[in-house]
């Protein structure tokens, strides 16, 4: 194990960013979302939550995936991805202070976006990441990522950190981190194994008595699909429901899009944005929408979260716990209350 | 090279055919003159005209046609509106092939086939049709019924009457459903024309046309006795990305686009009702 | 607060044990005090988890749309900014008056969690208020704060408490006067340099993400069919990278409910980046005052609203600039 | 400087005016039948009355690339529809205003009321919005900049 | 399957010689949906048309665009030269390239560049354009005429002479409207009651015309062509057809204290009455405020005594309800009341009196027999002053701002008439401005003042009072630049005129639009100035603005001939570029109606299916396309887009946006 002194942390941004991109929470217009870090950037690492989760990374909120150029009737496809790959290539970049929660939905991601066939958008920029992960010293009331099995202690990732008022702690885990191991290595002394075993234990205690911490998943399998569907209180969960997106754009796991043209002067851009589940347009088609109430449109999610992805990936949640929705929905609705109506508390 | 999941290939139009009042049906075939890819029957594709929009639709062609594939589309939204003003020469994108096919080579070979259709419900259904016919020795007896609100309904008569119905071993069924002059075969709706055919229970029948249709249809036949794990069909739902990513077409724990369109009756069984 | 809640229950009860209203739309019980939802209670039973306190700063008159189409009359719990919206829906023939209850109730300001934890206080377990204080309780330790400085922003800038509509009322203490600052912060930008506010804006207007929390969430965004979700208006769009993209977003939607906005604040209350998005509408609405008089949507009988009427001396576009008449 | 200033003059703005077909649009041909010259990137689109405008197509058209979009209607009083333009008029004095007020420069939007006996003034005033957009520059503010921060 | 030809005019060398035409026609080929390009010399001339036509058959063409000159002078031809081509004439678009590009421009290739653009534009939106047909509705061959003034008279006459039905409502018990009140009228002086009353009579007596006096207008349904109208018919409890207007009722009547209007209240009159001697219909009307049986159940005097058995006092108010093709509003006016002008001293001095009081007291027919003897004691007036512009031409609020026009005149009238009968009478006038334009105007009040000495005195009058029983007017002379007190017997005020307050009303039924100053406001101020912007309502007399009797009667018999044009026609062809909404999307709000200058949008409610077999009511905007004059103004109030415009539809001006940007 490795650490620095908090003081110099600027140090080991600036060499980062030598040679690679480096994306870590930074403050602008008032809040905290990944951004390209700089000299005098106010980082803020100990923010748990970023507007965006780091999926915008990988999946951006919007982009690009092609050009069309039309002359009479002749199309021609400019493909905009070659450019997109020589890119990471040229400059890979490093995501800093990735909370535990946010890593593991990189990885349910993972399973969407790079299973066969593979999005090559996805594949390009996560293959350019170096994931580096910050362990939680202080969980908020929101958070119920044990309910999932994460340990916000120790999260994964290419390199693990931890930070207390003195040091910052940094051990790599895999190949990559290693290299962007070596890359910053001069600037490290090593030890700080206690000091990280202490945290970690202060901060078990604190997320054991989290209000959230037991919350029972286990009505949600893939048995219980239809009973779960049918359930009648689906109805009165959702009733304050307003169709926004904002659960579905600040979840970290969350990866419907949708795919439009745009015409500008100089040709049509084909591109991708995020989509959500929630809008009563999502599965709008000339001639019919299978959800034509926000009912559905809500079971969808939670049950896409809780019942569909296990089902197609080997019990794995598409919830992570990290309860930006719990801080974010406009009228208060949220997955704990879904999963308190429908599966209930270990306790109770 | 990038694989090319999204990325669509360019496909120019070379002939154009209306079927109905609303239907038509566009040959396409790549820059090169050539065939843009192969499918299987049932598989989809997508189809785009930039700027405007895609549109999933079931290649109607059958993939034992080397030259060139065919949509039959029918004009209802925006993308499709677009798309019916096109002309020969225009040159459109399409993408695919998408979605599992109907299982020809295992689970209806050998087998006496029911094939019943309803409205533009015989665009995927002219393809399995089709590539039986290529493979006439591999499959028994054919029974083709084909309903529409009126004659000039009825997609793609023309090769119905001038082809199917010279098929050997093989019966084909019109109906539509109010009397109409010039019309003198059979009035009335399909599900209730399947029941009075007294059709053998024993074949594997593959339904595809409105919802309401599929629902009595089915019904009848489960009457006769029709084996339910024996009838497909196919479904359609809002698609975008046509790989199971964008998350919009799933019914339960199923994507439209990657575990169908096709679906046997008894998987249907098990997942929601929201389709 | 605590009598105003149980009176309000009561009421409740009575309304709907009676039989006069098939329902009663209020807030029900979060997971923590600070988050209750807004709901619909259709029987005694379900008002078990009814509740009225600092945090139920959601404006509910937008469920009426739907709620005046069912069976039955529906009662609603309305705070002096809300009745505004409420108005301004009836007058558009959104909401069918007869079907409605209107219980006016009283506000004395409501708060934003998002303000407290923004004092440094994580994990807040419980919040409990007094008077002009509040005390708030984490599993880090216990806060005093004042309650001015955790207002929503909306509350912070109260535009008065004076009911526009109601068939009751439940007014158990004197409200606070109206703080009439709420165009301050419009003149702030407004004397910036055209540079200063581009920079501004886009800054702002760089973090949304386009959920249309804003739209959804406003009283005058209650279009059947939005603009931005129908093909056939020719400016359907989602894009959001593209900067221009969100600002015709944001500017088509301020033009729509300009002269209709009531200003209720509940644009910015649910933005998740906080984007001040009501200084969008506010703009509109202090140049319509500074234009063509003082208007206030969702008043009562305050006529033809300013973009469908008009004076043969209006200012003209190329001079209007600054909103006021030259 | 120099620089500048040279590329500036280069530049020639694409406008777009909105004409209404009763008075705007009859004084641009009388700008044209009695030979008065203005630029040739104002390109004219015929509208029924100024009150068929919509902001949407004013931003469509920024959108899209334009650098400058002016209105013209017959003068308030004198509407074909009787009260159209009074609508206008209001209309564009709010967006304008708030265009400004988010940053877009205010020259690049314009409400002129020419009638169609004014085939002098049609021609001076598209001479005029020319010149100043020519001087204020391409649009970069409302036009269509698909740039993303980072990558 | 879009199928464009395109025709490029070389309009001789008018485009030609700037244009590089071909090359337009040529670049033009290769647009998408371009079947075929043509250019030649002149396509509005018969070949040019032939080539067109020839062209939409032999390609099978859906639209066309012509580049050529201003759609303002040949899009109709061009629509006309598709039509007879089999194709719909709402599938053609003009590009402007001479007005706006040929004549314009200098530069060849610049010109031709933006020619090609405005072609591609037109492209863009034809594309878009749908066949539209323009409807039909049928008129009903009658026409109503509210206000039985001269104006109303003047027209219905018109209207009946040519061959069609008029009815006249008049609120009044009697047609004939304030002309009838007066004595002489200007520039001839000649007696009004001379040439009113025959026309009144021609009414009464015209097979075609029925006048429903005592009558007012309550509610009108329709549009034009097509008006539903409700009237009310005031209970007069006297049987119209039985009474024979001998007035022994009168006589007898015991109630007698009622003030006579038809004198300007300066006498008195009985309960039951008729107007004034030569009242058209000549029938009775019981005032039911002032008659003792009516209000008290006793008395009866007057049935008793009627010999043809006329009087019913159980008549209640009825209600007809009559279709009409057009309608004309002629309502009249009335003198404002005086009450802001307390200065004139008009309520404390019954000698300050108004000039429509004067006319009464100079007519035989009035309450003095046509002496002019002053109200308070009946004494010949020796020194008369008048006062001009009484609110009018006053921005201070108390008045009106406008000129009311016919004061100028009609008080050189009185002026002249008072010396002419009564020479040995002093006649001031105080006159802030003389506005006497008009044929043989100026040269009648320069008579007033050379030939009859009448003093005209540059100057507003600051205050009248009484001192002594004289009527004391202190005003300044602003030639002289002094102060002046006039010591006057009788003052007359030419008090400003108003419209008649009835018309409020009455333009909210039309949905005719009024203005601040409750004029009706005319289609155009000066191309289309007896119609109402709503189709079908026309405009004669003071309701539009004030003016005097040549003029009321001229405009009446344009209103007349308007009318007849109208009615002439079995069938309305209907614009058909009109606002269209659609319905899945409106949100009932009612913000497209408020915004609309014809009263074309109403809303209904209608039923929708929502998904899952349940349904919704929803209220919801229509359109009548025969009222709609598609301006677009409620396109752009509405929303949610609800609304567009046939011809200019959104789609359509983004997809021209798009083309003038596209690079």
């Amino acid at each position: 194990m490795l650490k620095i002194a908090k003081e110099r942390l600027n140090e080991l941004y600036a060499k980062i960013n030598e040679t690679m991109g480096l994306f870590m929470p930074i403050k602008k217009a008032g809040e905290v979302n990944y951004h390209v870090w700089g000299e005098g950037k106010e980082v803020s690492l100990e923010t748990l939550k970023t507007v965006k989760s780091p999926k915008n990374m990988f999946f951006p909120q919007t982009e690009n995936m092609m050009k069309f150029k039309t002359e009479g009737k002749n199309i021609e496809i400019v493909d905009v991805r070659e450019k997109l790959a020589a890119a990471a290539e040229d400059k890979p970049f490093v995501m800093f202070g990735v909370k535990a929660c946010d890593y593991k939905a990189i990885e349910v991601l993972d399973k969407v976006f790079l299973a066969e066939p593979v999005d090559t958008y996805y594949q390009i920029r996560r293959n350019a990441a170096t994931i580096v992960t910050l362990a939680c010293s202080k969980p908020e009331e929101s958070c119920f990522c044990s309910v999932f099995g994460i340990d916000a202690t120790a999260p994964q990732g290419d390199v693990t950190t931890w930070l207390d008022e003195n040091y910052l702690y940094w051990q790599a885990n895999t190949e990559k981190g290693e290299n962007l191991t070596k890359l910053v290595e001069t600037l490290f002394e090593k030890g700080g194994e206690a000091e990280v075993e202490t945290q970690k234990a202060n901060t078990q205690a604190i997320l054991e008595k989290l209000p959230f911490a037991n919350l029972d998943l286990s009505r949600f399998k893939p048995e219980n699909l239809n009973e779960l569907f049918d359930d009648t209180r689906w109805e009165e969960m959702s009733e304050a429901c307003l169709g926004c997106g904002t659960c579905t754009f600040v979840c970290p796991t969350c990866q419907c899009f949708d795919i439009r043209d745009f015409k500008t002067n100089e040709g049509v851009i084909r591109y991708r944005c995020w989509d959500s589940c929630m809008y009563s347009d999502f599965t709008l088609m000339a001639h019919g929408n299978s959800h034509t109430t926000q009912m559905q449109r809500f079971r969808q999610r939670f049950m896409h979260k809780l019942v569909y992805y296990p089902s197609q990936n080997d019990g794995l949640y598409s919830c992570v716990g990290c309860g930006r929705c719990v801080n974010k929905c406009p009228q208060r609705l949220n997955i704990v209350k879904v999963i308190k109506t429908l599966g209930g508390n270990k306790n109770d | 090279m990038i694989e090319e999941n999204l990325i669509p290939k360019i496909g120019v139009i070379t002939d154009v055919r209306r079927d109905t009042p609303d239907v038509k049906t566009f040959r396409v075939v790549g820059t090169d003159g050539k065939k843009l890819f192969k499918h299987m029957p049932g598989q989809c594709a997508m189809v785009s005209v930039p700027g405007v929009g895609e549109c999933m639709f079931s290649i109607t062609s059958s993939p034992t046609n080397e030259e060139y594939m065919e949509f039959s589309i029918k004009k209802c939204g925006c993308v499709t509106e677009v798309i019916h003003s096109l002309e020969v020469g225009q040159q459109i994108t399409v993408r695919g092939p998408y979605g599992k096919n109907f299982r020809v080579e295992e689970d209806f070979k050998g087998q006496d086939l029911l094939f019943i259709a309803g409205g533009i419900g015989l665009a995927p259904l002219r393809s399995v049709i089709n590539y039986v016919r290529h493979y006439r020795s591999n499959y028994g007896k054919v029974v083709i019924v084909y309903g529409a609100r009126s004659k000039d309904d009825l997609v793609d008569i023309e090769e119905i009457q001038n082809e199917w119905m010279n098929e050997p071993n093989t019966e084909v069924y019109l109906t539509i459903d109010r009397p109409q002059e010039g019309w003198d075969g059979h009035v009335g709706f399909v599900p209730a024309y399947v029941k009075e055919l007294g059709l053998n229970p024993n074949m594997t029948a593959v339904l595809c046309g409105p919802p309401i249709m599929i629902k009595f249809t089915l019904a009848g036949l489960l009457e006769i006795g029709f084996d339910k794990s024996r009838v497909f069909t196919t479904l359609e739902l809002r698609m975008k990305c046509g790989i199971g990513k964008c998350g919009r077409c799933n019914v339960g724990d199923k994507f439209v686009c990657k575990d169908g369109p096709v679906f046997r009756m008894t998987e249907l069984d098990e997942l929601p009702d929201e389709y | 607060m605590k009598d105003v809640e149980l009176k309000m229950l009561e009421r409740a009860k009575q309304l709907l044990e009676s039989g006069e209203v098939a329902r009663v739309i209020g807030w029900k019980k979060g997971e923590f005090y600070f988050d209750p939802a807004p709901a619909s209670f259709e029987t005694v039973e379900e008002l078990g988890d009814f509740v009225y306190n600092g945090f139920c700063g959601a404006n509910l008159s937008k469920y009426l749309i739907q709620a005046s189409k069912k069976e039955g009359k529906t009662a609603i719990f309305l705070k002096p900014c809300d009745s505004y919206s409420f108005n301004q829906l009836v007058k558009e023939h959104r909401i069918v008056r007869e079907n409605i209850h209107v219980i006016a109730i009283e506000c004395q300001g409501k708060l934003d969690i998002e303000k407290i934890k923004a004092q440094g206080i994580s994990a807040v377990t419980e919040v409990e208020e007094e008077g002009e204080s509040v005390t708030v309780s984490s599993l880090y330790g216990e806060t005093k704060l004042n309650k001015a400085e955790i207002l929503l922003g909306k509350c912070a800038s109260c535009k008065g408490k004076t009911h526009q509509v109601k068939d009751e009322e439940i007014i158990l203490h004197e409200m606070p006067a109206p703080i009439n600052n709420r165009f301050d912060e419009v003149a702030k930008l407004e004397a910036m340099t055209e540079d200063e506010r581009f920079a501004f804006w886009r800054e702002q207007l760089q973090k949304c993400i386009r959920c249309n929390a804003c739209r959804n969430v406003c009283p005058a965004c209650s279009c059947v069919k939005c603009v931005f979700d129908n093909p056939a208006s020719g400016i359907e769009a989602k894009a959001n990278d593209d900067k221009f993209e969100e600002q015709l977003f944001h500017i088509i939607r301020a033009f729509h409910v300009a002269g209709r906005c009531t200003d209720c604040g509940e644009c910015s209350r649910v933005c998740p980046q906080n984007i001040p998005l009501h200084l969008l509408n506010r703009k509109f609405i202090k140049d319509i005052d500074g234009l063509y008089g003082e208007f206030q949507a969702g008043e009562t009988d305050n006529g033809k609203t300013p973009l469908t009427s008009y004076t043969e001396s209006d200012v003209e576009p190329n001079n209007a600039l600054g909103g006021e008449a030259k | 400087m120099q620089e500048v200033t040279t590329k500036k003059k280069e530049f020639t703005p694409n406008i777009v005016a909105f004409c209404c077909n009763w008075c705007s649009y009859a004084g641009a041909d009388l700008a044209g039948s009695s030979r008065l010259s203005y630029p040739a990137n104002v390109k004219i689109i015929r509208v029924p009355c100024s009150c068929r405008v919509n902001p949407t197509f004013v931003l469509k058209a920024f959108q899209q690339g334009a650098d400058g979009v002016i209105l013209c209607g017959c003068h308030p009083g004198d509407c074909h529809y009787v009260t159209g333009n009074y609508y206008t008029r209001r209309r564009m004095a709010l967006l304008f205003n708030f265009l400004n007020y988010m940053g877009i420069e205010k020259e690049r939007t314009r409400v002129e009321w020419v009638s169609a006996a004014e085939g002098q003034r049609f021609s001076a005033v598209m001479n005029d919005f020319v010149k100043t957009i020519t001087e204020l520059g391409e649009n970069k503010r409302l036009t269509d900049l698909r740039v993303k921060e980072g990558e | 399957m879009q199928r464009i030809g395109v025709f490029i005019c070389w309009c001789g060398s008018n485009i030609a010689a700037t244009v590089d035409v071909k090359k337009v026609a040529e670049t033009i080929k290769s647009e998408p949906g371009v079947v075929y390009s043509e250019n030649y010399q002149y396509m509005c001339s018969e070949n040019g048309q032939q080539l067109i036509k020839q062209a939409i058959k032999e390609h099978n063409l859906t639209g066309i665009v012509v580049g050529s000159c201003s759609p303002r002078m040949h899009e109709a031809t061009f629509r006309k030269t598709a039509e007879a081509a089999g194709l719909n004439p709402y599938m053609v678009e003009i590009a402007n390239i001479r007005e706006h590009c040929s004549w314009i421009h200098k530069d060849m290739d610049e010109a031709t560049e933006k020619a090609i653009v405005l072609v591609r534009t037109a492209i863009a939106k034809v594309k878009l354009n749908a066949p539209l047909q323009a409807g039909e509705s049928p008129v009903v061959k009658r026409a109503l005429v509210i206000g039985g003034g001269i104006a109303g008279i003047q027209a219905a006459l018109d209207i009946a002479d040519a061959g069609f039905e008029v009815d006249i409502v008049e609120k009044n018990a009697t047609i004939g409207g304030r002309m009838a009140q007066l004595d002489k009228t200007f520039p001839t002086l000649d007696c009004s009651a001379c040439i009113l009353t025959p026309k009144m009579v021609d009414c009464a007596q015209h097979e075609k015309i029925d006048i429903l006096s005592y009558s007012e207008v309550e509610e009108v349904k329709g549009f034009v062509g097509n008006f539903n109208v409700k009237i009310r018919r005031k209970a007069r409890y006297v049987d119209e057809t039985k009474c024979t207007g001998c007035k022994i009722c009168m006589e007898k009547c015991p109630s007698k204290k009622g003030l006579n209007t038809f004198n300007m209240g300066l006498n008195n009159r009985p309960a039951i009455h008729i107007p004034f001697a030569q009242a058209i219909p000549n029938v009775a009307v019981i005032d039911p405020e002032q008659c003792i049986k009516l209000k008290t159940g006793k008395c009866g005097i007057c049935q008793k005594f009627c010999g043809a058995g006329a009087i019913d006092y159980e008549q209640k108010d009825t209600f007809v309800e009559r279709e009409y093709g057009a309608i004309v509003v002629a309502t009249g006016f009335k003198p404002i009341a005086l009450d802001n002008f307390n200065e004139y001293g008009y309520a404390e001095n019954k000698d300050v009196i108004t000039s429509l009081e004067l006319e009464r007291l100079m007519n035989a027919a009035g309450p003095t027999d046509g002496v002019l003897l002053r109200p308070s004691d009946g004494k010949h007036p020796k020194v008369i002053t008048f006062i001009q512009c009484v609110g009018s031409r006053d921005t201070s609020g108390c008045g009106k701002p406008y000129c009311s026009k016919i004061c100028c005149m009609y008080t050189a009238k009185h002026a002249m008439l008072i010396r002419e009968k009564y020479p040995d009478t002093e006649v001031h006038v105080f006159y802030i401005d003389v506005r006497t334009p008009g044929k043989n105007y100026d040269e009648f009040y320069r008579r007033a003042v050379e030939q009859y000495g009448v003093d005209y005195i540059k100057g507003m009058v600051g205050k009248v009072y009484n001192e002594n029983g004289k009527l004391m007017v202190q005003g300044s002379n602003l030639i002289d630049n002094e102060q002046i007190t006039i010591e006057s017997d009788l003052v007359v005020l030419a008090t400003a005129i108003e419209p008649e307050p009835s018309i409020r009303k009455v333009a909210t039924l039309l949905t005719a639009s009024i203005d601040t100053n409750n004029f009706l406001t005319e289609s155009h101020a000066k191309l289309r100035p007896v119609e109402s912007p709503t189709a079908g309502v026309y405009l004669a007399g003071v309701c539009q603005g004030p003016k005097d009797i040549p003029e009321t009667v001229s405009q009446a018999s344009a209103c007349a001939a308007k009318v007849i044009g109208l009615l002439a026609k079995d069938k309305l062809k209907t614009n058909p570029c009109v606002a269209v909404p659609d319905e899945m999307m409106c949100n009932g709000c009612s913000q497209c109606a408020n915004v609309c200058a014809y009263g074309a949008i109403t809303y209904v409610d209608k039923e929708f299916r929502l998904g899952g077999g349940k349904t919704e009511i929803r209220r919801v905007a229509s359109v009548n396309p025969a009222v709609c004059q598609g301006c677009g103004a409620c396109t752009v109030t509405c929303p949610s887009g609800t609304m567009d415009l046939k011809g200019f539809s959104s789609k359509q001006i983004m997809s021209e946006v798009e083309a003038i940007c596209k690079k």
